[in-house]
């Protein structure tokens, strides 16, 4: 403990998260052990197959990141996801990608716009904006019969193997490459920062703070329609609902990796590591065949216990 | 309220009784035509927007047409006071059918007594409640698992393998449907001589969550005999497909892209059973509720054959379109009760509406 | 003399490896109005929160009237007769004037809060404090800085204080106001209460306070009587060395190329037709009572207002920005120095160097990409500028004393090099050399051709500082003075308005 | 008067709102304005109603309360066991019901005091605990609860009456101008008038606004931080657990549904910011919470009346709920001072 004091605040959560994925792994394995006598969760095999998975939760989360960064909330993940790979997958051919895209884009756009000029409380303006697109999925499927067959490039994307490494491992970490270089070595990762701190300051600091936020909901929405595309392509298709388990958990990750939840304090590495982390307990709990109950229980205990971990130690400021 | 009588009740190769047990009611002949409301749960996959559009063609079926003055759907979530509150509310407005999918199979108490104190027919289907009080319809869902459960075995005691692991893909926690089908397929496993290993994951009757689950176990236990999911079944096939598993023997509800996976590669191990729940449920309540409306007797459960589906009997364009989207459900027609809306059917009428 | 009411022995607090305070012993006396004194971070903030229970010493032990105490928090203190007026700090926007006046003790009626009889006190306290005309139900929020710092003072009296604490508690108020606190701290000092103030008005000290404590370097120097020290000796104790001119000299009045002309500026009801012209490299000051417009007038140049009407020209382009991007990035760029440097000027808890590059992120990366060499070199460039005393420019601001905080804002403007400075009153709270060191500054800017615009609610800044001053009175300019016509009675008389009395 | 208006303009639109919605409602309904609609209406109110009030409390501190769903299902399971019996058995089951609720509301404010974490996050974490237990509790749907209760708590006054035999079966004329009231309005009401508005009036109650105003200011004050804090979330626990009862006797069922869990969360955010009351903390109240969940029931009335293609229903849901928070942007693009904007 006295070690973890000294080590830099920012750093924390990190390494922590970090343990805590190696000791899920770790239990994981004791299990395995005692019931197969095998080690499955420490093969590469595993591990890539978790990352892989987990990289639709890890877009997810870059995404959230940026936006909790300012100080605000996307909760319309789920179905920005939903309706970029549908929209991917109906318009199908060489423009699906780009359409599913631009379904990201046009979602950032409204929520930026109904956060920072109409100035909505981004937890409701973003929970309706969810709703409406999923009236629009709903009402569009009632319509006519969708095609919702991924296309070829979408399951390159989210299936195959390069060098033995998933490609959807290669687009998280592309992702996460250049989010880490947007929030540390760009005006607007800096803004980001300054908004979530104190907006008020900022704004008057000369900053675009409207653009600013707008361009982190935009990050968001491209983020989660990217998401959105990848699981289509690893699914082989579109449906409703594959959204649903998106929201929460890249919310969590967000905070399990350091980030404040009021914004303005966050290193993307945290955010990573808390995907890890995320995924492997949820496949760890499965392997164990943890009835549902307890698996909710021990989710949000290790979220509590690892929060209050991240806390100790420091001498918070009246 | 209706009266408790005894059988046989209208039009028994439609309506059939669940069991010998199986009581019967009978209400007082209204006339005709008359209003009816279907009151939905949530409206979020694919089956329940299939559901509602049967609904709605079934309700300008010429069968059924001249008898309903007024028709309503609303879908209220899974948010148990306002389904109650929709249903009383129709009832209030004086509405004498009441169709709905339940949230919860219990809590119907109240909106039970006030149907029967207004002589309104209330129906639930699908999701049904855990009552004898009213008129219900549904498929069997512990014969579904037992189904499930029996052919499973078969083919695996056909291919000579009498005993290992199996993989058992749940639904929903909390929810008698998955309770039952589970229940069933484990007392078929338990009731067959060999030596069974089951390994049970949640899929949530969702693919992209039964899919990760599903490849979950396979990176553990590396191979399983076959695999009996209750949901998510295209999910099954892909985390199969993409983990290079070889294909086994697996059982699984009705979508159209597990029905096209069995067709393609059954001769190379899938060999599958396709049962589900079929959104065509709707139209069979809404004649149901009308027969009841004009004095007839009904059984108080009206069971539903299950539609059966294995890699024998596969066709494309009967029971499955190649060409058709993965996700919307086969079955939808029950010929006996000259409900004739077939899945295809519902997607090319609105692909006209489309142009 | 009777022992003291309040002592401190040994007492040290320090955060995060800094001393804020080391081995500080002292004492106060009922009936006496006792000033504190030091320059930014001497810790001087940090022993009166000591006193009121805000924060914990690490070492050494408080006792009041002879007993040691160990309070868990302000209200402990508070119980015990301690009462602390923070500068903004303790009321409460979204609740009443009443409500904020008995937050803590209100009376009550059957164990619930006794609305009426919370009317009634607010009414009496206020009376106290000659402020009848405030509103006890009218929300703080809707109060303008003054009257908030008076329903402080009606607060903090009817706590009943045995020691009565003002950290730069008179810093935002009026004329009329310090007056009325003036008479309070005497009737209290007759009651027998031992007053503790923190200014750094050095007029409002003299004037006021019996005894004097000077503090540096969170050391207590030395403690005397008044009248014991001369003005130039309390000032090297607290600085450690010279203050001599306080004031740059100023150039000769001369004719200025105009860089801002405004004709006939409207703004709601609170701009009603203001016209003037600030020249290039003149410092033009702003006087007039509390809330004539000053600050409208400031935020309508920097693009904070909408719907101002009127004839403007800046630079060579016509009409205001419409935002402070617009107006930092302007033909002719304009600078802020808000009025509230904790949520205005600063974001706390980013870094020192985050919050002095803030305003400036184009000029030190290329296409939005960063430029780490220009960074440091510009924010080496910031802390040394201004002598920004900081551990490492990676701490939080808000580790900073409240004059390096300002500081920093200060840093943070000049680094877009501005044509325009707007300052809104840039010296509250800073102490007398680093004032001296802004001082210069402005004038050095000035000189460079800088055009500066300066509200001050101190009328000696403005005198000594000022090119020309000009002086607001219900949204108008009613008055105009340059040169040797810049005198504290012109600027009051022009500030109350009456022009007939002008000598 | 007009300065209440001026002081609560977010309750005043609320309510106009509200009215415009809900007496169209009754012209068009066919048995509008009868006892019956009316207490139809209600039964569906009170659940959403009494998580409303729970979010508000955290909310007034600034905070979000993200388990007052879970907290809710966990108390109608718990209580799914415990309703039936003998009255004393009944009443015992009532305050045990509420005792648990209230527990873990306590636990939330133990765990945001002194764990030092954020509300809305340790919340999150505490929700899916809650859910867990109800799973635990009710692995399946189910319950048992006495069947007069049920009738008695979901209808008028007058069937209350009939049902306990309280002034002659309902028929005193003491009772006459009373028959008509639905009950579960008097119930959802009666707790925020017998618990909420004491509160409010005492320190405690108070310093919950001043956190959520200035929390330094609260602090310097002198004010028992500490202790609102926690007493809000243990309220909130308490309300979500009236929520829970309420469901519970209407239903008589105990249903661990997650689903249904979050949605009531994240309606009752909904609610309270129709209701007026500022996420950022510090304005507004309980009863406007209230005001807002009635809003958002009343909207989904009309796909009751009118002829909407059901397909389209979730859309238009969606749309008039950004559109009727969307109505804030009128006062946005009216303020002068561009500060005014970032609070
Ligand atoms: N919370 C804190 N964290 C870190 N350092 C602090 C904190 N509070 C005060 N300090 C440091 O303690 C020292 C004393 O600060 P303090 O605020 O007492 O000064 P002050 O005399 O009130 O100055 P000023 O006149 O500027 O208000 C300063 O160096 C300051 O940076
Ligand atoms: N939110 C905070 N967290 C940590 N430290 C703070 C915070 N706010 C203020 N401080 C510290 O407390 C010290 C004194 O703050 P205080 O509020 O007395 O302001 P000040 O320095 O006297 O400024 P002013 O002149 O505006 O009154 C500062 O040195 C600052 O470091
Ligand atoms: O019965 C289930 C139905 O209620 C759900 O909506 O979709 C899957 C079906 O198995
Ligand atoms: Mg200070
Ligand atoms: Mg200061």
């Amino acid at each position: 403990m006295t070690a973890l004091t000294r080590i830099r605040p920012a750093d924390r959560p990190i390494l922590i998260a970090f343990g805590f994925t190696i000791l899920i792994l770790l239990i994981g394995t004791a299990y395995t052990l005692s019931t197969t006598g095998t080690v499955p969760l420490l093969q590469p095999s595993y591990l890539m197959q978790q990352l892989q998975i987990g990289s639709f939760l890890g877009l997810c989360a870059a995404g959230m990141m940026l936006v909790i960064l300012t100080g605000h909330i996307d909760l319309s993940v789920p179905w920005t996801l939903t309706s970029a790979a549908m929209v991917a997958t109906a318009i199908g051919g060489p423009w699906a990608i780009p359409a599913g895209l631009s379904v990201g884009l046009c979602v950032g756009l409204v929520n930026g716009f109904g956060v920072s000029v109409l100035r909505v409380p981004a937890m409701i303006f973003t929970l309706g904006l969810d709703t409406v697109l999923r009236g629009l999925m709903v009402a569009r499927t009632g319509g006519f019969a969708p095609q919702d067959q991924a296309t070829p490039a979408m399951l390159y994307l989210a299936k195959a193997k390069l060098l033995g490494v998933p490609v959807a491992l290669f687009v998280w970490i592309a992702v996460s490459v250049l989010v880490t270089f947007l929030l540390a070595r760009t005006t607007f990762g800096r803004s980001l920062y300054a908004i979530g701190t104190k907006e008020r300051a900022a704004w008057l600091s000369g900053i675009r703070t409207r653009a600013v936020v707008t361009g982190a909901f935009v990050g968001s929405g491209l983020c989660a329609a990217l998401a959105g595309v990848l699981l289509a392509g690893y699914s082989a298709k579109a449906y409703q609902g594959m959204g649903n388990s998106f929201l929460l958990p890249a919310i969590a990750a967000v905070v399990l990796g350091g980030t404040h939840i009021l914004g303005g304090r966050g290193r993307y590495i945290g955010t990573f590591m808390g995907v890890v982390l995320i995924v492997l307990l949820n496949s760890v709990l499965s392997i164990m065949q943890m009835p549902e109950a307890l698996r909710q229980i021990i989710y949000g205990t290790v979220i509590i216990g690892m929060l209050l971990i991240y806390g100790r130690g420091t001498r918070i400021s009246e | 309220g209706p009266e408790v009588v005894s059988g046989p009740g209208a039009l028994p190769e439609c309506f059939a009784p669940w069991d010998e047990d199986t009581s019967f009611l009978q209400w007082s002949a209204k006339e005709g035509p008359y209003k009816i409301a279907v009151v939905n749960g949530f409206v979020g996959n694919t089956w329940r927007i299939q559901m509602v559009k049967t609904a709605k063609a079934f309700a300008e079926d010429p069968t059924i047409k001249d008898k309903i003055s007024e028709f309503k759907v609303v879908s209220t979530g899974t948010d148990a006071p306002a389904q109650l509150g929709a249903i009383e509310d129709f009832i209030n407005q004086g509405y004498d059918a009441i169709i709905t999918i339940a949230v919860a199979p219990t809590g119907f108490d109240r909106v039970i007594r006030l149907a029967d104190k207004n002589d309104v027919v209330l129906v639930p289907f699908d999701n049904v409640l855990d009552t004898d009080k009213v008129m219900q319809v549904n498929e069997d869902q512990l014969a579904m698992g037992k189904k499930w459960g029996e052919f499973i075995l078969g083919e695996l005691h056909e291919m000579g393998i009498d005993s290992g692991k199996l993989l058992e893909v749940r639904g929903l926690a909390g929810n008698s449907v998955d309770r039952d089908r589970s229940l069933a397929i484990n007392e078929a496993i338990a009731a067959d001589g060999g030596d069974w290993e089951v390994v049970s994951v949640v899929g949530n009757w969702d693919d992209g969550t039964t899919q990760k689950v599903v490849a979950d176990a396979i990176a553990v236990h590396g191979q399983f005999d076959a695999v009996i999911g209750q949901g998510g079944s295209n999910g099954i096939v892909q985390a199969l497909q993409d983990s290079g598993h070889p294909w086994v023997p697996v059982a699984g509800e009705s979508e159209n892209g597990f029905r096209k996976a069995i067709a393609e590669h059954s001769a190379d191990g899938l060999k599958g059973i396709s049962i589900g729940q079929s959104p065509g449920l709707v139209a069979v309540a809404m004649k149901a509720a009308v027969s009841a409306l004009e004095g007839n007797v009904m059984p108080q459960l009206i069971s539903v054959p299950l539609p059966v589906a294995t890699y024998k009997g596969l066709e494309d364009g009967k029971n499955y379109w190649s060409e058709l989207p993965d996700n919307f459900f086969t079955v939808n027609e029950f010929p006996p009760c000259d409900v004739n809306i077939s899945g295809p059917a519902i997607m090319a009428e609105s692909e006209e509406d489309m142009k | 003399m009777q022992g003291p009411i309040v002592e401190l022995s040994d007492v040290s607090i320090s955060f995060a490896g800094v001393k804020a305070l080391e081995g500080v012993d002292f004492a106060c006396h009922a009936g006496t109005t006792h000033a504190i004194l030091g320059e930014n971070g001497a810790g001087k903030s940090t022993l009166i929160k000591t006193i009121s229970g805000v924060l914990k010493p690490d070492t050494g032990s408080i006792a009041v009237n002879g007993r040691e105490v160990r309070f868990a928090g302000p209200a402990e203190a508070a119980d015990a007769g301690i009462v602390c007026m923070f500068q903004e700090l303790s009321l409460i926007p979204d609740l009443s004037v009443a409500d904020n006046i008995s937050l803590q003790r209100p009376p009550r009626h059957m164990g619930l809060i006794d609305r009426r009889a919370q009317i009634a006190r607010a009414e009496a306290l206020l009376a106290r404090v000659r402020c009848e005309d405030v509103d006890p139900r009218a929300m703080v929020r809707d109060l303008s800085l003054s009257r908030r710092q008076m329903v402080e003072v009606a607060k903090a009296l009817g706590r009943d204080p045995k020691v009565l604490i003002l950290d730069e508690a008179t810093s935002a108020l009026t004329q009329k106001d310090v007056e009325t606190i003036y008479g309070l701290l005497d009737e209290l000092r007759a009651d027998g209460v031992c007053s503790l103030f923190i200014s750094h008005r050095m007029h409002e000290v003299e004037a006021l306070c019996d005894r004097l404590s000077v503090f540096r370097n969170g050391r207590h120097v030395e403690t005397f009587g008044k009248g014991e020290r001369s003005d130039a000796e309390i000032v090297r104790l607290m600085i450690g060395r010279d203050v001599t001119a306080k004031f740059p000299p100023k150039p000769a009045p001369k004719e200025r190329e105009p860089v801002i002309r405004l004709e006939e500026l409207r703004w709601e009801n609170r701009l009603n037709g203001v016209s003037l012209s600030l020249g290039k490299g003149e410092i033009l000051g702003i006087g007039g009572l509390d809330g004539q417009g000053q600050k409208e007038l400031l935020l309508a140049l920097f693009g904070v207002l909408k719907g101002v009407e009127g004839k403007v020209t800046v630079g060579e382009g016509d009409g205001l920005a419409a935002s402070p991007h617009a107006a930092k990035t302007g033909r002719n760029r304009i600078a802020l120095i808000p009025e509230d440097r904790k949520t205005e000027g600063l974001m706390l808890s980013l870094s020192i160097a985050d919050n002095i590059v803030a305003a400036a992120l184009d000029k030190v990366s290329g296409r939005g990409v960063l430029d780490q060499a220009r960074l440091d070199a510009a924010i080496a460039e910031g802390m040394e500028r201004l002598q920004i005393k900081a551990g490492s420019t990676e701490d939080a601001v808000k580790t900073l004393s409240g004059g390096n905080q300002q500081k920093v804002v200060l840093a943070k403007w000049l680094m877009i090099a501005p044509d325009v400075i707007l300052m809104n009153d840039p010296t509250r709270g800073i102490d007398v050399g680093t004032k001296q060191e802004i001082f210069r500054m402005m004038r050095a800017l000035a000189d460079e051709g800088k055009s500066i615009l300066f509200y001050s609610s101190d009328y000696a800044e403005l005198i000594g500082c000022s090119d020309r001053v000009i002086v607001l009175y219900d949204g108008r300019v009613v008055s105009e003075l340059t040169g040797e016509a810049i005198t504290e009675e012109a600027i009051v008389a022009a500030s109350l308005n009456i022009q007939g009395e002008m000598a | 008067m007009t300065r209440w208006i001026g002081q609560n303009r977010g309750f005043a639109a609320a309510l106009a709102l509200f009215l415009a919605l809900y007496l169209s409602y009754h012209l068009m309904h066919p048995r509008g304005f009868s006892t019956a609609v009316l207490v139809q209406n209600s039964n569906e109110l009170v659940a959403i109603g009494f998580v409303a009030m729970a979010q508000t409390v955290p909310v007034l501190l600034g905070g979000l309360d993200l388990s007052v769903g879970a907290i809710m299902t966990l108390a109608a399971c718990v209580a799914s066991w415990l309703l039936d019996g003998t009255p004393l058995q009944i009443a015992f089951g009532m305050i045990a019901t509420l005792a648990v609720g209230t527990a873990f509301g306590l636990l939330n404010g133990l765990i945001v005091v002194y764990g030092r974490l954020q509300p809305i996050i340790a919340t999150l974490a505490t929700g899916a605990i809650a859910i867990g237990l109800a799973l635990l509790i009710r692995p399946n749907p189910g319950g048992n609860v006495d069947g007069d209760l049920n009738w008695a708590l979901t209808n008028s006054v007058f069937d209350f009456a009939e049902t306990y035999g309280i002034g002659q079966d309902g028929e005193a004329t003491w009772l006459a101008p009373f028959v008509n009231i639905p009950l579960p309005l008097i119930l959802l009401f009666g707790m925020a008038c017998l618990v909420w508005l004491p509160f409010k009036r005492t320190v405690t109650g108070r310093t919950i606004y001043a956190i959520g105003s200035a929390e330094g200011a609260a602090f310097a004050s002198g004010l028992p931080i500490n202790r609102a804090r926690i007493a809000a979330f243990t309220l909130a626990g308490f309300f979500a657990a009236c929520g829970g009862l309420y469901l519970a006797i209407q239903t008589s069922t105990g249903n661990a549904d997650v689903v249904q869990a979050g949605a009531y969360t994240l309606n009752s955010i909904a609610a309270v910011v129709l209701g007026g009351t500022a996420l950022l903390g510090g304005t507004g109240g309980v009863i406007a919470s209230i005001l807002g969940a009635m809003i958002l029931r009343a909207v989904s009335f009309y796909f009751r009346i009118l002829d909407i293609d059901p397909l389209l229903q979730p859309l238009i849901e969606g749309i008039v709920l950004l559109a009727a928070v969307s109505a804030v942007a009128f006062r946005t693009f009216r303020v002068k001072n561009q500060l005014e904007l970032f609070r």
